[in-house]
């Protein structure tokens, strides 16, 4: 019997939104009569923190705090259209959504500021923290508590504001293929050890080091997440997982979580994530979208790093333990 | 019609209900509920007991006797039946542990059923109404017996002389690729005098691997001296093919796995 | 996790108050009491459960449908056929005008895999819609089927989708979606070696927690309201409106709190088909995936092949790629022709490469119609490129990564769509990576940059 | 249909309800009783989502039948909060960044409740046996483990 280590490479770019574009998202801004920032989406949120992001590009482009934006979502009734949540589209389409939104009503803001302070709109600025300060003269400032009960109450403004991102829906040239699939990519590279047994054909991933470049990490902890999660299912996908072990045929699927195999919180990997941020031309405060990227590169990762171990190839997903053993049993038998 | 559980405080009066088709023994519902929820719409009837003796474990005179409604959680918590407890901590994950039951193991179908494994191994007999039955009997007629499973007994072994082995891709409690549990009795020297070896995953429910049990009497447990074992291991297999892997591997695993327990 | 602030600094605006901060998450406060409100917290009165009829071949022709039994069931309100939906056949991505329509909500004359929806039962109770369900007669004639994609595209092989004709879909560029850039036959011509190499996925299941589903109560005033845990909310509502015939106006979809998506919900299947029995009904109705359907029964990624012929210089320099990929859609469309052309704008992967040619096919097999996922379209191809480049790096006996950072695209490089490259961050990615990892790069690429001057 | 009594204490109130024979305790917490804190991720014993604590011992009530817990005592993670005030695992979950999308977060809280429980100080390997049993497809297990870890080490502290 002998465990064999071995480690693997891999490098890889994504693209960010709906492939070839044509996938519109709108946002609506909102202030209430107390200064609270209701963004109004339909997008939806699947466990990613769509909605906190959200809030956090809303204050940031407000100028108030996080907590005091609300998000409203996904109710047709209410929100207007977003094409989605798919194809690492919600960061950046919605978030240059609520950008547009917001800026407007901020406009709308300073303006109703500006008049309560008998300023110009251009000489102020948020400080952030609710208020809204005259450039260079901070001793003069209004709350923005009372520039939004100003606007409701007494100058009968609405401070709100309408966003819409769309990018241009591109066509493939049938016979070149000439087409722009995105606007910006985002990118990674992943090392992986594993121990392979020789015998078995059983792999052990001992680490996993990931560099991820999103843009703009706009939530680290947020961020974090997203890339610990997608870092597991890429080994997962790598290693273990299919509706179909013997593809093409269709016997034998799986039908609940204990025949449908995923590692688990016994069989995980020392995982280090790296963030690099090169912020996109065309993103929210730079943002990609790294949601579904952190998935990919572990995938041919480990299968490099199985090949670095026992010198064979499996190059059918998932590289299970039968796969690799009928591997080295082919190359034992020359 | 729906489904409707009655309640029975001994197991006489629920053996007559169970005659009733249409009627399932209820144990934890790991089986039983969860075909129900799944659509199984063929048993209308469930029963269970609430006679005390179904839940107790005793240990005397080296036999240990387990109620059939014992739960994984409790054997493996009861330090007298320490050589037990890796058997059966190896069903599902906690929450599991605490309602599947001794009595439901032994009508699992591959590749569940790892405490029956080692139940084969101890040459355990099931007890119902009718009497005791030796294991390998039992699970031979398992499918056609309608009486209610009340207890499982076994003369305890010493922690050294029993192994148990589960191999799963999911750590720690991934269903079984396989499982084996071995008895062997063994002289001052390490020579083996007797061997029960019982495999699961390698039929449709637990069986023992005669042959290699009898490759390995007179033997030490060295690489070289149970390599004819290890040969012998795969005599009258028939591997379960699942999502988790095919026959092809799991037979072919055997060896190197029960090498392992056997060396370890 | 560690970010590194110092690539990149000259083009990133950074201490902004709420952008780049570690702010808590607003949902979960809501996760850890368990108040979160998802789709199916919501109880309503009355509320019917549907379940559904599926085949049990992979490909039948429906010679009759008896329901006669299962109305009669105690407890069934009614029993839905593909008469009953108002626009039976269908496709998702006709609102992004491709089509053909080419897939039924219930199954009409035919069924094209193991699982398709058939009769839909409705009852008061789960265990009712179950019991009744098993009592619904289905004459099936068993038809040859088609599993492998290569068998599938030989003449000969069985139609899987009479809307196609041909076990393959047809883009406005033929049989596949193609991407021609250099020539790709002088580029192997050049190369010191040529290495052509053939990969192969299977479906994999998203497998969410919370399973696909909905529930549809009516509101009055002829109004419904679906609560879903769909990911797409106008795209679900308009599909539903077109299949059901019904003016937008009268549909209500509220959602957005979803227990895991990953690509799996963005078909439309469980919605329509509830909305109407609501409609039909008058009722609230429940119509979740079980556990097992979820698995087995919606759809997951699909499986690829994809073959990659690559010609490459002893100094490391890939000059052509040649791939082929097969997407394995199952028996309908749903989102496939899109990934499969999603692979053709992903390959050849973040290297520029003088010559390539791409071709990228959507092919019909009789297995569970495969969708979104993830990585759509693009992670089975970089499993296969990544593989290949390790290859590549073997076959030339050059260092993986230093092999990576020769053919790196950079700023400013020419790719195979035509499309200068904007934006690279590929080799800092590799850098920071060797770094971490301790693997040996020769310094000339750890002092690379993704910037070109000018560019 | 025959509709059958039920009564058990549900995190410390008296609940009593009549349901259908044969009714899943999952079933009766959350269409009956109104609590939903408890998930139907599989409806098989094979996710956890829908894990509860039953006179002290973790159980999955998509198995249990709600017959069988007469006069039992039923914690679900909606009970877990006392005044409003957050019980140490469910802030550790919150401080961890320990949820994604929630739809396991009540039952792996359940689970790591059970452990706490009996194992103040776990080591890791206690935790992950304990976890063993719920599925989590976001998050990867590490932050919630960590979650887990944190939560002890809070618990200990406040102990000192």
């Amino acid at each position: 019997m002998a465990i064999r280590r071995g480690r693997g490479v891999a490098a890889i770019n994504y693209p960010t939104g709906m492939n070839l574009g044509g996938d519109p998202t709108q946002a609506l801004v909102h202030s209430t009569p107390t200064g609270n920032f209701m963004v109004t989406l339909s997008s939806v949120d699947l466990g990613q923190g769509m909605k906190q992001i959200m809030a956090q590009i809303c204050a940031e482009t407000i100028g108030v705090p996080t907590d005091r934006v609300i998000i409203d979502t996904a109710d047709t009734d209410t929100g207007p259209h977003c094409m989605g949540t798919f194809a690492s589209r919600g960061t950046h389409r919605a978030g240059n959504a609520v950008i547009q939104a917001a800026k407007e009503a901020r406009q709308v803001m300073l303006e109703v500021a500006a008049e309560e302070l008998e300023v110009d709109a251009s000489d102020l600025e948020t400080d952030g923290h609710g208020n809204i300060v005259v450039k260079g003269a901070p001793q003069k400032s209004i709350s923005i508590f009372d520039v939004a009960l100003s606007a409701h109450f007494k100058r009968g403004r609405s401070i709100s504001g309408r966003g819409m991102f769309l990018i241009p829906r591109s066509y493939p040239d049938k016979e070149t293929g000439a087409m722009k699939p995105s606007t910006c990519y985002a990118h990674a590279c992943t090392l992986v050890e594993v121990e392979v047994d020789d015998e078995t054909g059983e792999v052990t991933v001992l680490t996993v080091k990931n560099v991820f470049e999103i843009g703009r990490a706009l939530n680290p902890k947020m961020v974090e997440q997203q890339l610990v999660g997608g870092s597991w299912m890429g080994i997962s996908h790598a290693l273990y997982e299919t509706t179909e072990p013997y593809y093409p045929s269709r016997d034998h699927g799986g039908t609940d979580f204990n025949q449908y195999l995923m590692p688990g919180p016994g069989d995980l990997a020392e995982t280090e994530i790296i963030v690099l941020e090169r912020p996109s031309a065309d993103g929210p405060f730079g943002a990609k979208g790294p949601g579904e990227m952190c998935a990919n590169p572990q995938i041919p990762a480990v299968a490099n790093a199985v090949f670095d171990a026992v010198g064979v190839r499996v190059d059918t997903l998932p590289i299970t333990p039968e796969r690799i053993l009928r591997a080295l049993k082919a190359k034992a038998a020359g | 019609m729906s489904l409707a559980l009655q309640t029975f405080s001994t197991v006489k009066d629920a053996n007559a209900a169970l005659q009733v088709s249409g009627t399932l023994y209820l144990g934890g519902g790991t089986l039983v509920i969860r075909a129900a929820n799944e659509g199984d719409v063929s048993v209308s009837n469930l029963i269970r007991v609430t006679e005390p003796s179904l839940s107790a474990i005793s240990v005397s005179n080296g036999k240990a006797r387990l109620g059939a409604s014992v739960t994984m959680a409790a054997i493996a918590r009861q330090p007298e039946l320490a050589p037990l407890a890796p058997a059966a901590r190896a069903v599902g994950g906690p929450a599991i542990r605490n309602m599947a039951t001794v009595g439901g193991n032994l009508f699992a179908p591959a590749p569940y059923g790892d405490f029956a494994v080692a139940l084969l191994a101890l040459d355990a007999s099931v007890a119902t109404e009718d009497g005791e039955t030796p294991m390998e009997a039992f699970l031979a007629g398992r499918d056609a017996g309608r009486a209610i499973v009340t207890a499982v007994e076994f003369s305890l072994p010493r922690a050294e002389s029993f192994r148990f082995l589960k191999v799963s891709r999911v750590k720690p409690k991934g269903i079984s690729v396989l499982s084996i549990a071995a008895l062997l009795q063994r002289t001052a020297d390490g020579t083996v005098t007797s061997a029960r070896i019982a495999l699961g995953c390698m039929a449709d429910r637990p069986m023992r691997a005669k042959a290699a049990e009898k490759a390995l009497l007179g033997h030490k447990l060295t690489a070289e001296e149970i390599a004819p074992a290890l040969s012998a291991a795969s005599d009258g297999i028939a591997p379960i093919t699942d999502p988790i892997a095919s026959a092809w591997y799991r037979g072919q695993v055997l060896p190197v796995h029960l090498g392992r327990l056997l060396l370890s | 996790m560690e970010l590194r602030k110092d690539y990149f600094a000259d083009v990133r605006k950074d201490g902004l108050n709420e952008i780049g901060q570690p702010r808590p998450r607003l949902d979960s406060p809501g996760h850890v009491t368990g108040q979160t409100a998802y789709f199916a917290d919501r109880n309503f009165p009355g509320l019917l459960h549907l379940k559904m009829v599926r085949s049990p071949h992979h490909h039948a022709r429906i010679r009759s449908i008896d329901t006669s039994e299962a109305e009669k069931h105690p407890g069934v309100v009614r029993v839905l056929t593909a008469k009953d939906v108002p626009h039976n056949v269908y496709t998702i991505l006709i609102l992004i005008q491709i089509g053909p329509e080419d897939e039924t909500v219930l199954a009409d004359g035919k069924v094209r895999w193991k699982g398709e929806a058939v009769v839909a039962v409705l009852a008061e109770t789960e265990r009712a819609a179950q019991e009744a369900a098993a009592r619904v007669k289905v004459d099936y004639e068993v038809l040859p089927a088609v599993f492998d994609m290569d068998e599938a595209l030989k003449p000969g092989a069985p139609i899987v989708n009479e809307y196609h004709g041909r076990n393959y879909y047809l883009y406005d560029s033929g049989e596949c979606r193609k991407v021609r850039f250099g020539d790709v036959e002088t580029g192997f011509g050049e190369a010191d070696h040529i290495l052509e190499q053939s990969y192969q996925s299977s479906p994999i299941e998203h497998a969410p927690t919370e399973t696909t589903g909905c529930v549809v109560a009516p509101e009055g005033n002829d109004r419904f309201t679906c609560y879903t845990n769909t990911q797409a909310m106008f795209f679900t509502l308009d599909n539903t409106s077109i299949i059901l015939q019904m003016p937008g106006s009268k549909l209500h979809f509220v959602g957005g709190t979803v227990g895991g998506g990953f690509g799996g919900k963005v078909d439309v299947i469980v919605e329509p088909i509830a909305i109407l029995a609501a409609k039909l009904t008058g009722r609230p109705v429940s119509f979740i995936y079980s556990r097992e359907e979820e698995m087995q029964i919606s759809s997951p990624r699909a499986a690829e092949k994809v073959v990659i012929k690559d010609g490459v210089m002893k100094d490391g320099r890939i000059v052509a790629r040649k791939v082929t990929g097969y997407t394995d859609a199952g028996a309908y469309s749903r989102h496939s022709p899109y990934g499969a052309q999603k692979g053709a704008a992903h390959y050849p992967g973040p290297y520029t490469i003088p010559n390539v040619w791409i071709d990228t096919y959507c092919v019909y097999t009789n297995r569970t119609p495969s969708s979104a996922m993830r990585g759509f379209g693009v992670t089975i191809g970089d499993f296969a490129l990544e593989v290949q480049m390790d290859k590549l790096a073997r076959l030339i006996g050059m260092d993986p990564l230093e092999f990576r950072f020769i053919n790196a695209y950079r700023d400013g490089d020419m790719k195979a769509h035509r499309q200068p490259t904007e934006g690279a961050a590929l080799i800092e990615c590799m850098q920071e990576a060797a770094r971490a990892a301790n693997w040996p790069v020769a310094e000339k690429y750890m002092t690379m940059s993704s910037y070109r001057k000018g560019a | 249909m025959a509709k059958v009594p039920v009564q058990f204490t549900l995190n410390g109130s008296e609940k009593a309800e009549f349901i259908e024979s044969g009714t899943t305790l999952l079933h009766a917490l959350r269409d009956k009783i109104g609590d939903t804190s408890p998930k139907g991720g599989c409806h098989q014993g094979t996710c956890g989502a829908c894990s509860v604590i039953i006179d002290g011992e973790l159980k999955l009530c998509c198995l249990t039948l709600a017959e069988t817990c007469n006069g039992a005592d039923i914690r679900t993670t909606a009970g877990l909060a006392q005044g409003g005030v957050l019980h140490p695992l469910q802030r550790a979950f919150l401080d961890a960044f320990a949820t994604q999308c929630g739809f396991c977060t009540p039952g792996m809280i359940m689970a790591a409740k059970v452990l706490l429980d009996r194992t103040p100080n776990p080591s890791r390997e206690d935790v992950v046996e304990a976890l063993s049993g719920n599925i989590c497809r976001c998050t990867g297990y590490e932050p919630i483990i960590q979650a887990v870890l944190l939560a002890a080490r809070a618990n200990s502290q406040n102990a000192a």
